[in-house]
């Protein structure tokens, strides 16, 4: 139903949705132009929540930045800390025991899954079903349990350390991931029949929302969302980090290009994340889960450096000017949703705003992580 | 290294009238009070070790024609962000560049401009996602890029005459 | 004539009361149920099984102070709930519970209930407009385009039951299916081989009339905050809560004595108000059963659905049956 | 007679129609939208509605020629709102305004 | 519920008593009914603002359909309330939130007719009719007439099926017409 | 017009699908703890807010060192302390020695942000986490948390 409408001027109205909206799942604030229920012109206003992280970066030691990253996306904290890991390991030039790095690569996964259950429950409840969204925290606590047990907490996780883990695992986290690999097997299954195939469902999300692959490049959208627009382009396998290259996954591409497309892309990345968990319990070895030799003060030598990982959201990357000391120079974050939301102002246009507003929804939006 | 990337760097090097040899290493260890400065030119990095295969330095007029090669090669824009050399009193504006096909290339583009006058050319015609990090870059470092259609502030409030990740900046 | 009026007036008294008790124990029904599809619990500390819920809610509404948005059309502000909540109410007066329980039996009982429904639509235009807020004027457009092309099917769905029938008087429409629950209107008999299509057809229309999910557009809390109530707190918000679900009831009620055979036995027996409460709250439940399990449809898939499928389809039904009661 | 009494008088009724049919008069000619305009013409036609309904039910009770007149008029009243109103908006469209002081150029 | 049943209600109400007070009920409810007509047509034809001319012209609407129903016609009435508030109020209401400019501009100087011309020309009206109403001898029938709906729908489909049929027309382009001219300028 | 009637069918029979879900779900035991009646017990690596380890003699085995003070990134753990001579044989010869006595350990559980960090940069195992987490007030000044007072009445 989207497409070139015929506007007169004079006949538009503003519409703020947010800061305080439902459907902004925090505090995001859209400025729409509107002519009856369709959007003319959209502007983002950020800002709400912004607490400069990349300042504390620099003004504290490299270890004090740790409890910050996860701050920056509560849903899918881990990922975010392991790319800080990374960068600083990759400075510093440490070495990181292979259990360790199946550990992360497993508890990140786990993670992941995590925040795409919870992503799927908002979703759904974005189009106005409440019900899956309970099921999926349901779902999503046996994660979170899962991690408590292991890293402490259950949100905000401060687990990974440069070199290697906070703590190992125990014989109880592995029992209980193998456990909860079937049973979210059999919960997909569940949720593709209440919802994937809903007529409603499939209605509300069929060919709207159109984001095509050449906008994706242009605003730099990553994740799901070009995921579904049928670019095949993930981290994990795009430069390889920590152990995924010994991992068998796909990545699941969709070339709808719509909002059922970044649906798709997120239920299938459930399970292949399964898949990785699987293999990563069955492949992990026994050893140390901390370098035997690591530099007591973390002081990478002078240089720029960069990483990229691919989180929940798509790819966030970590730039690290280091001038030698003990605090990093310039300490960039690179958020992916800050992308992926920043091409909405140009995709919304001409749509309704029911549409708009479900297609917010699909791209997956944490409001701490675009306003850093 | 592919076809393309490599046709990306040789384009890229063609920008550079003479070539002269990048030097990267600082210069010794006594100049203390200056950071090392690079001259422009593009260098080739070790992925590994920095997470980024091409290097690119260049003047702020040179900055479209770059960004017009690293468009046509088919890369997309992962971030813009800026670095503050302040014992240089220079401002750097980083431009990061990388592909979605599976051949892994990420260019770097760095350009400096003086930090009483920041100016630099928008590449929001040509990335309009370019848009929004360059409006970031505005609040935090204060960089002015001429020809951006709304430079006004994104994530600070919308009265904020302060550029926080200044190495001067005093909260 | 006088009599009548005056029974009507006690009449009132009886609905307002009914009315209400329906509507605060429907809300717990609803949370009890949502909780149940959600596995959880739903409220369950207020009094046994939550059942003082209702009334702490009640009292916790009618404590808070009714604020009125500056800008507001303070007079449609106002009268809004309350053209929301006297029409529902006035419906019982009409609806047989029994054959003895009902307060004022008219012959043209069926076009009566429509033409209190039909103030609904006014009630939400006038709120969504006078608490000048543009997610309310949004909201109270689509909720009035919504219950104005969803009365058309549900009109001709109900012009083939008075055809099959032959009376617009609802008492009499029940006595007609009196018997086991083969004379119910809901099975396919030789004049009418379609009916259980027109029930769905009823059932889908009678969730739209009543801005129940997955229809809630006029309310669509994800994008429009709370629709056309958005500014509305304290009691205002109560009537417009008492009268939804108070239509909600209307509105089974009118499909159990339509299609269902009102307070009939299914098996003849012993027919009695128990049979329509049964039937009513089976309805109910299944209206509950439906909004936590389906997602919102759009605005235009809604209208589509009316206009593309749910009103060719009454009319084909209309024309059959009148073509099959002619020739049987 | 009293006062409770009067809706058993014709009387009442045909001043209660005099009484609105002078407000459509007065809302058809002092409104100057188009919209107020038509709700003034709904006013004189209701007014003439109560007419016919007051004279079938006191004078002529038998035949239910008063009623049927009435449903016709709502019928008509109902055509009229949906015709005028679809003007107004197109006139709305083109013009900017309902006012019928801007709409001179309509003049022949 | 039979009149005769209520006796059961406290005190020494009987049927009779009952009756008795339900005829002032019924007065009371009358004169308010009246009321409301009045005082919704005074709002439709003088509010300011547009939608409060719309409410009160329901109100006024709907106390004329208590009227109808005085005058010993349900049907009638409940068409009344089924088609002028359900319908024609909704669709002007729509029409003045389509086709009204937000910032409601001012009036320009008033038309010839309006203010005390108006109202004289309205008063001449109305006073004229009512002298009308009250100077004219009318042949009260002693027959009441109960408005079946039966009768109603017999002679529609018989001595006024003509009319029934171009009425039926009428709406029919009207619809069609109102479609034409509201699509216009529209692309969509 | 063939696929105007199965795109209904198939509609409603994906509706009748997801109801049958719900309808299953509806009989099953709810998932969820009434939380202020029951509670939880915390996994052993919960990471509450920080307690101070006692050692035999029930003192805080803390010396002072104020590592974790300079490890916290939030600038939450304040702590005082004071030099006491205590007399100790060494040789066969009575020395006086100085040793740092804690005095004062306050923690601003406001700012705190639960990384572990106080803990992993503790040289003494002098910090553990408690295993408190339904803490709730609506005064600030109930989180800032006097450990030494805490370590006190745990023992008493």
């Amino acid at each position: 139903m989207s497409g070139p409408i015929h506007i007169q001027p004079g006949e538009t109205f503003t519409l703020n949705v947010g800061p305080q909206h439902p459907a902004t799942h925090g505090v995001l604030r859209v400025k729409m132009e509107m002519d009856g229920e369709y959007i003319v012109k959209a502007e983002t206003v950020l800002g709400y929540i912004h607490r400069m992280h990349e300042l504390m970066g620099e003004n504290r030691t490299y270890p004090q930045v740790l409890p910050n990253l996860s701050r920056l996306d509560y849903l899918g904290a881990l990922g975010y800390t392991h790319g800080h890991v990374l960068v600083i390991e990759r400075a510093a030039g440490i070495e990181v025991p292979e259990r360790a790095e199946y550990i992360r690569a497993i508890t990140v996964e786990l993670n992941r899954i995590a925040s795409h259950l919870f992503w799927f429950g908002a979703f759904v409840m974005d189009l106005g079903g409440f019900t899956p969204l309970m099921y999926a925290i349901e779902d999503r606590e046996y994660i979170l349990d899962i991690l408590e047990a292991v890293t402490g907490s259950r949100l905000t996780y401060c687990y990974y350390r440069f070199g290697g883990l906070y703590n190992d695992v125990d014989d109880d986290f592995i029992s209980a991931t193998r456990a909860f690999i079937p049973r979210m097997r059999k919960q997909l299954k569940k949720y593709d029949a209440l919802v994937t195939g809903n007529i409603i469902f499939r209605k509300r999300l069929d060919g709207i929302g159109i984001i095509p692959a050449e906008m994706c490049r242009k605003y730099g959208a990553t994740g799901p969302v070009s995921r579904g627009a049928g670019i095949d382009f993930d981290v994990r396998k795009n430069e390889p980090y920590s152990v995924y290259s010994e991992f068998d996954f796909d990545t699941p591409v969709y070339h709808e290009c719509d909002s059922l497309a970044r649906y798709k892309v997120r239920m299938d990345e459930m399970e292949q994340s399964l898949r990785i968990i699987e293999q990563g319990l069955d492949k992990l070895p026994d050893g140390p889960i901390m370098p035997k030799k690591k530099p007591k003060l973390i002081k990478p030598p002078k240089g720029d450096y960069y990483q990229a990982v691919e989180t929940a959201r798509g790819s966030f990357g970590i730039r690290l000017v280091s001038d030698g000391s003990k605090n990093a120079y310039r300490f960039k974050l690179r958020s992916p949703t800050y992308s992926n939301m920043s091409l909405f102002d140009e995709a919304c246009e001409g749509m309704l705003i029911m549409d708009a507003l479900a297609m917010m929804g699909s791209l997956d939006l944490v409001i701490p992580e675009i306003d850093r | 290294m592919t076809m393309t990337n490599e046709s990306v760097k040789q384009a890229l090097r063609d920008l550079f009238p003479d070539p002269v040899p990048v030097v990267d290493e600082p210069a010794s260890e006594d100049a203390e009070e200056k950071e090392e400065t690079r001259t422009n030119g593009v260098l080739e990095r070790d992925h590994a070790a920095y997470g980024y295969d091409i290097d690119v330095q260049l003047d702020p007029g040179e900055l479209l024609a770059a960004v017009m090669i690293v468009d046509k090669a088919g890369f997309f824009l992962e971030s813009i962000t800026g670095v503050d050399w302040i014992k240089n009193d220079q401002l750097e504006a980083v431009y990061d560049f990388s592909r979605y096909d599976f051949d892994t290339c990420r260019i770097v583009i760095r350009t400096r401009t003086p930090r009483s006058t920041p100016k630099i050319p928008t590449i929001s015609k040509v990335y309009p996602g370019a848009g929004w990090h360059e409006r970031e870059t505005h609040d935090f470092f204060g960089i002015k890029f001429d020809g951006h259609p709304h430079l006004v502030p994104l994530l600070l409030p919308e009265d904020a005459d302060f550029h926080p990740l200044l190495k001067d900046f005093k909260p | 004539m006088s009599l009548t009026i005056f029974n009507a007036l006690v009449a009132v008294v009886a609905a307002i009361a009914f009315a209400a008790l329906n509507a605060a124990y429907l809300v717990w029904a609803e949370r009890r149920g949502a909780g149940r599809i959600q596995r959880r619990p739903g409220p369950n500390v207020n009094g046994p099984l939550g059942l003082l819920q209702p009334p702490a809610d009640g009292l916790k509404l009618m404590a808070k102070q009714l604020t009125i948005p500056g800008g507001a059309d303070k007079a449609l502000f106002v009268v809004a709930p309350v053209l929301a909540m006297v029409p529902a109410i006035m419906s019982f007066v009409t609806i047989p519970f029994s054959d003895t329980i009902v307060a004022h039996s008219m012959n043209i009982g069926v076009l009566m209930l429509f033409a209190f429904a039909s103030l609904g639509g006014l009630a939400i235009l006038f709120a969504g407009w006078g608490s000048r807020n543009k997610y309310g004027v949004m909201a109270s457009v689509r909720a009035v385009s919504q219950s104005i092309s969803y009365e058309i099917p549900m009109l001709i769905t109900v012009i083939t039951i008075v055809m099959i029938t032959g009376t617009m008087n609802l008492k009499d429409m029940v006595a007609a299916q009196a018997g086991g629950f083969w004379n119910w209107n809901f099975f396919p008999s030789f004049s009418s081989p379609l009916m259980p299509i027109s029930f769905l057809l009823f059932f889908v229309c009678t969730l739209a009339e009543t801005n129940r999910a997955p229809f809630d557009l006029g309310e669509a809390e994800s994008e429009l905050v709370a629709g056309f109530h958005t500014e509305y707190g304290s009691m205002g918000f109560g009537l417009f809560f008492m009268g939804e679900y108070a239509n909600i009831v209307i509105g089974t009620s009118l499909m159990t004595i339509l299609f269902l055979g009102g307070w009939n036995c299914p098996f003849g027996l012993y027919p009695g108000v128990w049979w329509f409460l049964i039937k009513v709250y089976l309805l109910i439940f299944s209206f509950i059963w439906i909004r936590w399990t389906f997602p919102r449809t759009t605005i235009y898939g809604l209208l589509n659905l009316s206009w593309k499928i749910l009103i060719p389809i009454s009319l084909f039904n209309l024309l059959l049956t009148a073509g099959l009661l002619k020739v049987f | 007679m009293s006062i409770l009494n009067l809706h058993n008088n014709l009387e009442t009724y045909l001043i209660l129609a005099a009484v609105l049919f002078g407000m459509g008069i007065y809302g058809l000619v002092t409104r100057r939208t188009l919209v107020g305009m038509l709700i003034a013409s709904e006013l004189i036609l209701v007014a003439s509605s109560i007419n016919f309904m007051a004279f079938n039910r006191f004078t002529a009770p038998d035949p239910t020629m008063g009623q049927i007149f009435t449903l016709f008029i709502m019928a008509i009243a109902a055509a009229e709102a949906a015709i005028g109103l679809s003007i107004t908006i197109a006139v709305y469209r083109n013009y900017k305004s309902v006012d019928t002081e801007d709409l001179v150029d309509l003049n022949g | 519920m039979n009149p005769a049943e209520w006796s059961w209600l406290p005190g020494v109400l009987t049927a009779n008593d009952l009756s008795g007070y339900a005829d002032t009920a019924v007065g009371i409810i009358f004169l308010i009914m009246v009321a409301t007509t009045v005082i919704g047509g005074i709002i439709a034809c003088s509010a300011e603002r547009l939608v409060r001319a719309v409410a009160g012209l329901a109100a006024c609407f709907i106390g004329v359909a208590a009227i109808y129903y005085y005058l010993n016609s349900p049907f009638v009435a409940i068409m009344q309330m089924l088609i002028y508030v359900g319908a024609v109020c909704i669709v002007i209401a729509f029409a003045i939130m389509l086709a009204t400019p937000e910032d409601n501009k001012k009036p320009g100087p008033p038309g010839p007719l309006s203010g005390p011309l108006g109202l004289i020309t309205a008063a001449l009206a109305t006073f004229g009719m009512i002298g009308l109403a009250l100077n004219t001898m009318f042949k009260v029938h002693p027959k009441i007439n109960m408005g079946a709906v039966k009768t109603i729908g017999v002679e529609l489909l018989t001595t006024h099926s003509m009319v029934f049929e171009l009425i039926s027309m009428v709406l029919l382009i009207a619809i069609i017409g109102s479609l034409v001219i509201g699509r216009h300028g529209r692309s969509k | 017009m063939g696929t105007y009637f199965s795109d209904i069918i198939r509609g409603l029979w994906s509706l009748l699908i997801g109801l049958s879900i719900t309808f299953k779900e509806f009989f099953k035991p709810v998932v969820t703890v009434p939380y202020p009646f029951k509670t939880i017990k915390m996994t052993e690596r919960y990471r509450g807010h920080v307690e101070l380890i006692e050692n035999d003699e029930g003192k805080p085995k803390c010396v002072a060192c104020g590592m974790c003070q300079r490890a916290c990134p939030s600038g939450c753990i304040s702590l005082a302390s004071k030099s006491v001579s205590y007399e100790v044989e060494v040789k066969g010869e009575m020395k006086t020695k100085k040793k740092k006595v804690l005095t004062k350990y306050d923690l601003d559980f406001t700012t705190c942000s639960l990384c572990g960090q106080c803990v992993e940069s503790c040289n003494f195992q002098a910090l553990t986490f408690s295993k408190e987490y339904n803490l709730a007030s609506s005064r600030k000044e109930d989180f800032h948390f006097d450990l030494l007072n805490r370590l006190k009445e745990r023992n008493s």
